[in-house]
């Protein structure tokens, strides 16, 4: 499952609806990306979060499948929020549940690894007076290309 | 045809979305940037280096050698840092 | 911080408290290990776990010590109940926070594979009928051995 | 001196934990792991083969090499199933 949305969300929550009377599951790995209030050593006050709907949608879609088709995934959830954050926000949450924790972990790397390298979202930074736009990192490419095999 | 422009790429160029009648003879998203590069200024500043620049094509990924021919709609953003 | 408790946890409330005030947090990693009412083939309809009162302590906080000396972590919890379980049950929560998700990632990775590894529990399953104690398995030795250097 | 027994092995020599007056000689633990044999048939049995037989002294994991002079508790137990 995958969701874009403005609000806030609660990780007991979304885990009970994922895991609702499922007795199969042995390992569950929730990832959870949040607003830092120092980045590269600027400060944050806002984080705005634009993207691009529709196909940041489909990209999520298509990234969770091909994350089922790699590990034995037996439920899955991927919640990232767009529009105006502030430090110690939550931005992402990839929640990842399997029988074994290998499997559990390997997917929730690899989802964050591709949600971060082409997921169509894009972060501007404010620290109170002047914006500027977040640079993409060359070690998220390198991340991601580590599943390139 | 629609294209749309995200992120500072979309603060460059100062438009979010237009409709656009290509003229003949672009083929492909290459052919497509060298034709935004001479519409103005903020275009050619815009779409001057590929590097940092990235399309799609129909909501989905594309390199710039993907063909445009029948594309509904076209993306134009800088590297994704969401998550 | 270490807990072992009979007592379920509740992975929001844990991570609220853990994560309380700060905003250096970017990457959150919660691993959750759960009691499976299939295991290696066979029903589980009860799960015991017994464990070395005062070894136990010693050994989480020994293992949590050194995920702190290999990443940098700006906080962790581990929890493992002991007692009766039943499938659907938590056993274990791991959580690891830090400023980039490499290090919550390894880190609670690292953490279950020494935990399972090390820490001095003995799981011991009844399908209703007969109980039996459950072997440790060759592949989490494997995997903790991955940390070796 | 202190020795605990958990699990399947617990279950073998039938006792949990017990106070030891060690005889004389005994200065590790693989030597103790020998006298604990000879006690009766029950830990004969769960005592025989050490690849399955863990042991913590004070509370620590340690070899079978470790020596026990001095000690206050030892524990012997099956490989951990825990997490």
């Amino acid at each position: 499952m995958i969701r874009v949305q403005t609000d806030n969300f609660d990780i007991s929550s979304e885990i009970a609806t994922l895991t609702a009377g499922r007795k199969d599951i042995g390992a569950l790995v929730t990832f959870t990306g949040l607003v830092r209030d120092l980045n590269d050593g600027d400060r944050v006050s806002t984080l705005e979060l634009e993207h691009y709907p529709g196909m940041t949608e489909k990209e999520l879609t298509r990234i969770e499948a091909e994350a089922h088709a790699r590990w034995a995934l037996r439920a899955s959830l991927i919640i990232h929020r767009v529009g105006r954050l502030e430090p110690g926000d939550n931005i992402v949450l990839v929640i990842t549940a399997s029988a074994h924790r290998e499997d559990a972990f390997k997917a929730a790397e690899f989802l964050m690894d591709y949600l971060k390298t082409r997921a169509p979202f894009w972060k501007r930074e404010s620290d109170g007076a002047t914006e500027k736009w977040v640079d993409a990192r060359d070690s998220d490419d390198l991340a991601a290309k580590r599943w390139d095999d | 045809m629609k294209v749309l422009y995200f992120g500072s790429l979309r603060d460059m160029v100062g438009v979010s979305e237009e409709d656009i009648d290509l003229p003949e003879g672009l083929s492909d998203l290459h052919s497509l940037i060298v034709w935004m590069r001479s519409r103005n200024d903020d275009f050619a500043a815009a779409f001057e280096s590929l590097v940092f620049l990235r399309a799609a094509i129909d909501q989905e990924h594309a390199p710039f050698e993907a063909s445009i021919i029948g594309a509904r709609e076209i993306a134009f953003f800088p590297p994704v840092t969401g998550g």
